[in-house]
């Protein structure tokens, strides 16, 4: 009479069909994508080099991605919502950005250098602080309009709400600002320190051109072309994560904005007043955000207010792929979708115009197989 | 005196403003006239600025009297204005290219509403406060009002302003005879049963049809004794009458059968509408009232100030007088027994299908398209009602079954690769470098279709549906956010798909699917927006019913309960699984349906059609209609879709309106402007029934 | 023991486990034929998880549920309803925006056989299975108290109606075995005295198989043949209400906890 | 009973409707009362992301042309022209939408656009069933003038450009080896199709064939894996947003020194501000023949009147258009009995396939004569480099002359 009890633990079969299905499906495409990719290894369409430029390709966008994700990841671990307005978030440090620098750029009616020149630095330190600050203030102001009075709706009025304001943001910045594309200056910054005698530059001489050199670089008998820009992208990126990971998990906010993750009405009879935390959420994932997006122009100089739309999604992706919640998760999910996306395509021989397929297909299968991500989904440790 | 939040939320006001002046809606609509040399939509805007920052001061400080309310009114619109009159100093300062080159889209302050005419920048600031006070004091006494005169007030001003705006497209609808003609019938006959205090439907319906028959009579004579035929004689019996003389009936007889009918129909509409529940009723009025305003409107160049005080009286009069008329027909409604309102209900609806399918001839090709575009968000919102009001679910690659729809039928009707390989993707560009003219001319001859709009319709709202099935089963665990972004996901794949030179051959890569046949009925081609009309007609009356009967259905109240609470609906019996998968499978036949017509109707289709903007719009005017309910769907696929088509002008602001929309009607009114309203199914129920026949 | 009734839910070493937390922890517990049988016990003892294991919510670790002679481990939750057993919520759990008429129609759900074709094309048998079905809703409308509500939103019914009306949705189900989590919770002690009295009614007229958690210790005495008791995830205790009264490790299990309040409503029993 | 009636009223209904169906025909005479303005419909893409500047420059060249001649006389009398300007949104759609707009307005003599093909072949579906004739400045995908009897366009097919620009590439640059990117508009793809024929039949090759997403930024694996075919060049059929990109970023794949070039798509000034330094050296191959002295007074007029430079590569092609209906106009129209002015569609949709055809006309952009389909500009394409952020047309390429020695090469 009693059925045997260790049934239904290999995936639950019999239980559920459509799961078990899934999983055959899934497998199947794993063991697809794998044949085929070997295939191109063996067949030497596909080798090392390229292997290796992807990774270096794709190492400056993933960074972007992985800060752009920490917006995410930090308003859902808080809040359990995704801010679909953070796209646009990014897009209005970008163009608050370009602003900055196209007046630092302005040659002084004096004649001589712009203060872009003179000071490159500087100047591009500035221009990072204005979008850092143009897209807190975005993202502050909407988080009091239009998520705070949503606070105990239901979880579809406060998605479509979210969903408003992104497109909403978005119309705002092109009917106010125009739908032409502008373009951040070309910055040349020469480190003297460092000198490239065999590849010169055209403006730095053998000096080393750390934002516009393109270097060739030996693999084997081939070369992979590097810019030492990809690696301050990447630096700054992980200086920025690491710091934010500090601030979430040694300091007094910090503290209170796991506890506010775990429990709002706790925490607010703990004395956290809720709404301040909530709003230096926001803060904190928009000023990443807006760094994230001066970094980008500066990486692909062009701004549009369309331009949060394929960064945000792929960040959103990275977020979930590394564990939405979860901070170090979200770094390494957005270093990881980056060079999938630079890499996937050459490997298994698909046009790159399908490249974002890739990543989409991505999203859609960790949605669907793994929703917790890759390293699971936690701004705190204990989840039930 | 001025209220503590007086001052904070005219400033709030004063920071739309600004966005407004930069966006440059103060200036870009200066040509547009609302009505002539009068008042341009530019300084309706204007105007509207100051009188919302009027409004809001006011009402902050409700409940202390009518001056407080009239100063804090003032004090509101004169801050708004003084803030606009910042911004004129501003760009008074600045040079202009500077300025330019930050708001691309700013032109300079001459011609703008900002500068009243005046052409230095201090006079018009001055100017502008001054305004600014007036036009919030006045906002500020209208507050003050009683609601209903305040509703009937702004109802009246948006008519007329409605109309003024949209007076290019729709000024060649009807003359003002035929307006006159129609709205006294139906004027007349509410009269005389409401004089002769009728109540039986035979007494409404013979009332009714006599004054048709009298005012046919009537109108006849008039016109053919002034010699006025063009203008009085109701164009649509003209438009039809070459028609009827070719059926094997006495031509004249039926012609004039025809004109007689349309007037006996307003007639019974007049006379039933005295005894109708409200929605019914009201529309009367409002249809005779818009036809009025319709024929005044056509019956000069452009709208100036007399029509527009014409028009304002009528809208005036008919919002003033209706919600009284109305209570009373819905309570005789309401004391009828059952089968007299069904009768009642039968009427209406027979006029109502009437005027919709004689209606294309009147509105031309222009009006006709916009409304095949309205009915086609109406099918596809339809289907997405299903899902997002009904089962919950949201759907942001709602386009991908749009497209499958599309292409499947497009695929299958057009000469493509499964009729002849080889030939179609080469043709357009290869064959005709060589000189192969004869393919490109003669290939839908060489190589026609698969088959007939006709049998790909079924196949596409197939497979369409199947699709959406299978695109359900992987995401059937997900919820909320997480579905949301999956599915777009699923749009954005399936869009990089169709363009992708990948899959050329079978979906023609960006060059799409072109050289689709159109629908045919026998021998009549169904390629005009007014013949199309019909079919699209018939598939958003037949949409509208299938879900319906659905959603009163069993399966309905599945979806309703798994929206509500999927783990007790599953506690309840439901199958979950089973449940969501055919509320994909339905939304997504729908969106296929609505996508076989869509490409059929423009003949051709282009992978750029389907882009996530498609879903946005859908999903807006779901949830400005109001979730979960049909009416709600037609009303917002008339404001979101119609409008902004009717509206050239305003286009480019169109989808910040619907960011702007989304966001208000989720903070304000989260149910939307027509939420459904629960069944009454007690009184279907065989005991009450039985009660009510034994009364 | 005598006087066996027949076996209708039979649970067998029952274990369900959350992380770390055993919260039903070898669970053995039979309910018969047209008994009432109660589960008490207090705040996190693990009752409600125990229902939600018999019902399909949770998939129990380790042990078996068997129903009317068939094993519903690892069923789904629509399959277990349909096997016959319903069940009410601790925290009342309507289809607030559906009226009440359709929390009962939903209710009827798995004995309705109209497809979606039928519905969509209006043939007559769909329409007199839904008028048949209006009609049984109507009756148990009446049947439940509910007369005249029927077409108020459930959201907008007051509380002791809701209550009644989550027990009619449960009866629509047509049950053998009928699972009422708290039934009286938040309510006053003649609305407590009215449902005890609806409770026997209910097995009465029925014939149904009642089994149910409850804090309100004169409920559960008035009305029980059996009542079980859990405490830590454990079962505790099993006899008749005097038998269960009187062992020793249930006056433990409610020690500091005002056992002496027996009319009071809900114990303020805080887990430990 | 009442329901069985109301049932077959329904039937009855629906059956005049069908009856309805075919009566709707756009009447053939235009009638012009005396005193009132000739209205010509004007279809362009004003909104959207990047494509209002070409849009809005075919709207510049349409005033232009009614600056330069504001009126047409018929008989004695003279008529003001006025345009009706609206959106194709350059899609389908808008072109269904412009295309009823402009068939429902009995004023209109006809319509100059609309801007992209995709606009075009909607709009003219709906043209061809009304008569109405329409000529298109910029729409060059190649199947339009056949498919449409009333469709005309004074801009040659990209079976043309492609063709030519194949040439330039294989003859004129000496160059064997290319790769191709389109962004995946009907117009890129179209143009990167005719091109890699015509490229291929030359006996070049085609090594490395790729498509970008309009909206994306980072094109570098894209190029990354074009590199990998070592092509000589590579060529781009899209719109200036993503060229400036790919200009840009071919140096990140190691295609520094490799030669970018564009088409019409990317010759707007948009390109240069976007591209910066990396647009130095791009060739660009475009239709209009701009080194006729009648295409320099009107770039100068051009700058006087509205004090920019061109934004787009269609104004020389719009005023064509424009002086085509004007001229056909002044030849169809007729004075009656009133004083009005009439114009019969049939005639001047005549009138106008025929343009040119017997005696060539020099147009602005240049020789107008219809082949009978509404090919009305011979496929002359001219080519560009960009140097000192300017378009410098090179005036050594004669494409016509290098086919002829091709096609004796071949005969060889």
């Amino acid at each position: 009479m009693v059925q045997t009890t260790s049934r239904s633990s290999f995936l639950r079969l019999g239980k559920d069909p459509i799961q078990t299905f899934l999983y055959l499906a899934g497998g199947a495409l794993l063991l697809y994508v794998l044949v085929v990719a070997l295939g191109n290894v063996a067949a030497g369409r596909y080798g090392l080099r390229d292997f290796l430029q992807g990774i270096v390709l794709g190492l400056a966008q993933g960074s972007i991605y992985a800060l752009i994700a920490l917006g995410y990841t930090l308003v859902y671990g808080v809040l359990r919502m995704i801010n679909f307005a953070h796209s646009e978030v990014f897009m209005a440090g970008a163009y608050i950005g370009f602003f900055a620098i196209n007046a630092f750029s302005q040659t002084p009616e004096s004649g001589g250098p712009s203060f872009l020149e003179q000071n490159t630095v500087l100047a591009l330190l500035l221009t990072i602080i204005v979008g850092m600050t143009a897209s807190s203030i975005i993202a502050v102001l909407l988080e009091r309009i239009a998520y705070r009075p949503l606070r105990r709706a239901p979880r579809l009025v406060s998605l479509i709400t979210a969903i408003g304001v992104s497109i909403t943001l978005q119309q705002l910045f092109l009917r106010l600002f125009g739908g032409g594309t502008r373009s951040y200056p070309v910055v040349n910054l020469c480190f003297e320190p460092l000198q490239v005698p065999d590849q010169v530059d055209r403006v730095c001489g053998t000096a080393m051109n750390l934002l516009q050199g393109r270097y060739r670089l030996p693999i084997g008998e081939q070369e992979i072309i590097v810019r030492p820009l990809y690696f301050i992208v990447f630096a700054i990126a992980l200086v920025l994560m690491t710091t934010m990971w500090f601030i979430v998990q040694r300091t007094k906010v910090g503290k209170a904005m796991r506890a506010v993750a775990e429990d709002k009405n706790t925490a607010s009879l703990m004395g956290i007043n809720v709404d301040r935390i909530i709003v230096v959420t926001f803060l904190l994932g928009a000023t990443l955000a807006g760094a994230a997006a001066v970094m980008f122009a500066v990486y692909n100089p062009q701004v549009t207010p369309f331009m949060g739309f394929f960064p945000g999604v792929k960040a959103f992706t990275a977020a979930v792929l590394g564990g939405i919640g979860n901070i170090p998760g979200a770094m390494a999910g957005g270093l990881l979708l980056g060079i999938i996306e630079s890499a996937a395509p050459g490997m298994l021989g698909i046009p790159s115009q399908l490249e974002d397929v890739v990543a989409f297909s991505v999203l859609v299968l960790i949605m669907i197989f793994r929703p917790s991500g890759i390293f699971g989904e936690a701004l705190t440790k204990s989840r039930a | 005196m001025i209220g503590k939040n007086t001052l904070r939320n005219a400033a709030y006001v004063g920071v739309v403003a600004i966005l407004l002046a930069f966006m440059d809606v103060y200036s870009s609509f200066g040509e547009k006239d609302v009505i002539a040399d009068f008042f341009t939509l530019s300084q309706l805007l204007f105007y509207a600025t100051l009188f919302t920052g009027g409004v809001v001061a006011a009402r902050s400080v409700t409940g202390r009297g009518l001056g407080v309310s009239v100063l804090n009114g003032m004090v509101g619109g004169a801050l708004v204005a003084a803030i606009l009159a910042l911004v004129v100093a501003f760009v008074d300062a600045v040079p202009f290219e500077g300025i330019r080159f930050v708001f691309a889209n700013f032109s300079p302050l001459e011609g703008s509403a900002l500068m009243q005419g005046q052409a230095d920048a201090l006079p018009a600031m001055i100017l502008l406060v001054v305004i600014g006070a007036v036009v919030g004091g006045i906002a500020g006494f209208i507050a003050q009002l009683p609601l209903r005169i305040q509703n009937t007030l702004f109802g009246t001003v948006a008519a007329v302003v409605i109309i003024g705006v949209l007076q290019g497209q729709i000024n060649r609808i009807v003359t003002l005879g035929d307006a006159l003609a129609i709205s006294l019938t139906f004027f007349v006959a509410y009269m005389a049963v409401k004089a002769l205090g009728f109540k039986s439907n035979l007494e409404l319906l013979l009332t009714g049809a006599g004054v048709g028959v009298a005012s046919a009579i009537l109108f006849g004579v008039a016109a053919s004794m002034t010699g006025m035929e063009r203008d009085t004689l109701l164009r649509g019996s003209q438009q039809l009458e070459p028609i009827l003389l070719m059926l094997p009936v006495v031509g004249d007889l039926l012609s004039l059968l025809v004109f007689g009918g349309v007037f006996v129909l307003f007639g019974l509409y007049g006379a039933v509408a005295t005894t109708l529940g409200r929605q019914m009723h009201d529309a009367g009025w409002y249809f005779m009232a818009v036809t009025l305003a319709l024929g005044v409107l056509a019956s000069a160049r452009a709208l100036d100030v007399p029509l527009a005080l014409v028009i304002f009286v009528i809208f005036g009069l008919t919002f003033a007088i209706v919600p009284t008329l109305s209570v009373r027909a819905t309570a005789i409604y309401e004391s009828l027994p059952r089968p007299a309102r069904t009768v009642n209900r039968r009427v209406f609806f027979v006029v109502v299908l009437v005027i919709l399918l004689v209606v294309p001839p009147f509105m031309g090709a222009s009006l006709a398209n916009t409304l095949n575009l309205v009915m086609i968000y109406i099918i596809m919102g339809v289907g997405m009602n299903v899902m997002i009001g009904y089962a919950g679910l949201l759907d942001l690659g709602y386009v991908a079954s749009f497209a499958i729809g599309a292409y499947t039928a497009g695929i299958l009707t057009a000469p493509s690769i499964l009729t002849c390989p080889g030939v179609v993707d080469q043709a357009d560009a290869f064959n005709l470098l060589r000189g192969y003219e004869d393919t490109v001319l003669g290939l839908q001859q060489v190589c026609p279709g698969l088959m007939t709009f006709w049998q790909a319709w079924p196949i596409a709202i197939f497979v369409s549906g199947l699709t959406g099935m299978m695109l359900g089963v992987p995401v059937m665990r997900l919820r909320g956010d997480y579905l949301a972004i999956v599915t777009l996901g699923f749009g954005e794949i399936l869009q990089r798909i169709l363009i992708s030179s990948t899959f050329k051959p079978l979906f023609g890569g960006p060059q799409g699917v072109g050289r689709i046949p159109v629908p045919t009925l026998g021998d009549i081609e169904l390629a005009r927006s007014t013949e199309v009309y019909y079919l699209f007609l018939l598939v958003v009356a037949l949409g509208a019913v299938v879900v319906l009967r659905l959603a009163s259905s069993r399966l309905g109240r599945a979806w309703r309960a798994l929206r509500d609470d999927e783990d007790v609906a599953e506690a309840m019996g439901i199958n979950t699984t089973v449940a969501k998968l055919l509320a994909f499978g339905v939304s997504s036949a729908f969106s296929g349906m609505g996508g076989a017509l869509f490409g059929a109707s423009l003949q051709g289709i282009f992978p750029n059609s389907f882009t996530l903007l498609v879903s946005i719009n859908v999903l807006s005017l779901v949830i400005l209609g109001g979730m979960g309910g049909i009416p709600g769907v037609f009303i917002g696929a008339f404001v979101l879709v119609g409008m902004p088509e009717i509206l050239r002008e305003l286009r480019d602001y169109r989808l910040l309106a619907f960011g702007v929309l989304l966001v208000v009607t989720m903070l304000m009114r989260p149910d939307g402007l027509l939420p459904p309203q629960p069944p009454k199914l007690s009184e279907q129920s065989t005991a009450h029934k039985q009660a009510a026949a034994g009364d | 023991m005598s006087n066996q009734p027949e076996i209708l839910l039979n649970c067998a070493g029952v274990i369900k486990r959350f992380g770390g937390l055993t919260a039903v922890n070898a669970v053995d517990l039979k309910v018969g034929r047209g008994e009432i049988v109660s589960l008490i016990g207090p705040n996190g003892a693990g009752k409600t998880t125990f229902f939600n294991c018999i019902t399909g919510f949770y998939t129990p670790e380790e042990g078996d549920v068997v129903f009317n002679g068939k094993s519903l481990k690892g069923a789904r939750a629509d399959i277990i309803a349909r096997a016959g057993i319903a069940r009410t919520y601790q925290n009342i759990r309507l289809f607030s925006k559906l009226t009440a008429l359709e929390n009962i129609l939903v209710g009827m759900h798995q004995h309705l056989k109209a497809n979606m074709w039928g519905a969509i094309l209006g043939l007559p048998s769909t329409r007199r299975e839904e008028q048949r079905a209006l009609d049984d809703a109507m009756e148990l409308l009446d049947y439940c108290g509910l007369t005249g509500k029927g077409d108020t939103l459930a959201s907008n019914l007051p509380y002791g109606y809701q209550r009644r009306l989550e027990v009619a949705r449960a009866l629509a189900i047509r049950p053998q075995l009928l699972l009422l989590d708290e039934p009286t919770a938040g309510m006053n002690p003649q609305e407590t005295d009215d449902m005890m009295h609806f409770i026997r009614k209910l097995r009465g007229d029925l014939n149904l198989t009642i089994f149910l958690i409850e804090h309100d210790m004169k409920l559960v005495m008035g009305v029980s043949d059996r009542v079980n008791v859990m405490n830590f995830g454990r079962k505790i205790a099993e006899g008749t209400p005097a038998e269960v009264q009187a062992n020793p490790d249930v006056i433990e299990a409610y020690l500091g906890s005002s056992m002496t309040d027996k009319s009071g409503g809900k114990q303020k029993v805080e887990g430990v | 009973m009442l329901r069985t009636i109301s049932r077959k009223a329904l039937v009855i209904l629906a059956l005049v409707a069908l009856v309805v169906l075919p009566t709707m025909a756009q009447e053939d005479l235009i009638v012009v009362e005396a005193g009132d303005d000739v209205v010509i419909g004007l279809a362009a893409v004003l909104s959207g992301e990047g494509l209002a500047p070409i849009g809005e420059d075919i709207v510049r060249g349409a005033e232009l042309a009614l600056v330069v001649r504001p009126t047409v006389t018929v008989g004695e009398v003279e008529f003001n022209v006025v345009f009706d300007v609206q959106d194709d949104l350059c899609s389908a759609e808008g072109g269904q939408a412009v295309g009823n707009y402009f068939a429902a307005q009995p004023a209109v003599i006809g319509v100059v656009g609309p801007t992209c093909s995709s606009a075009c072949n909607a709009a003219s579906t709906i043209f061809d069933q009304a008569g109405m004739a329409s000529i298109s400045a910029s729409c060059t995908s190649p199947v339009l003038a056949q498919d449409f009897e009333t469709f005309s366009r004074t801009v040659p097919s990209d079976a043309a450009q492609g063709a030519d620009a194949a040439i330039f590439i294989f003859d004129y640059l000496g160059l064997s080896r290319i790769a191709t990117i389109h962004d995946g508009s009907a117009y890129g793809e179209g143009l990167v199709n005719v091109l890699t024929e015509a490229f291929t039949a030359l006996g070049g090759e085609v090594v490395a064939a790729d498509a970008v997403t309009v909206g994306d930024t980072d094109f570098r694996s894209t190029l990354d894996g074009i590199a990998a075919g070592a092509p000589e060049l590579i060529f781009f059929g899209g719109f200036p947003a993503e060229a400036a990109r790919l200009a840009e970023q071919r140096a990140d794949a190691g295609l520094g020194e490799v030669i970018f070039m564009g088409a019409d798509g990317i010759k707007t000034t948009e390109f240069i501000s976007l591209a910066g330094e990396v647009a130095e050296g791009v060739y660009i191959s475009s239709p209009a023949a701009a080194s006729t002295d009648a295409a320099a007074e009107f770039l100068a007029a051009y700058v006087e009147e509205f004090g920019i430079e061109p934004t787009g590569p269609y104004n020389t092609n719009t005023a064509d258009a424009v002086n085509m209906f004007l001229d056909a106009i002044e030849a169809v129209g007729v004075i009656n009995d009133d004083g009005n002015l009439e114009i019969s569609r049939a005639a001047l949709l005549e009138y106008l396939l025929a343009y040119g055809s017997e005696e060539p006309v020099d147009g602005i952009t240049g020789v107008l004569s219809c082949n009978g389909d509404g090919e009305c500009l011979a496929p002359l394409i001219s080519f560009a480099i960009v140097e000192g952020g300017e378009f410098v047309t090179l005036e050594d390429v004669n494409v016509m002359d290098m086919e002829e020695e091709t096609e004796e090469e071949t005969e060889e």
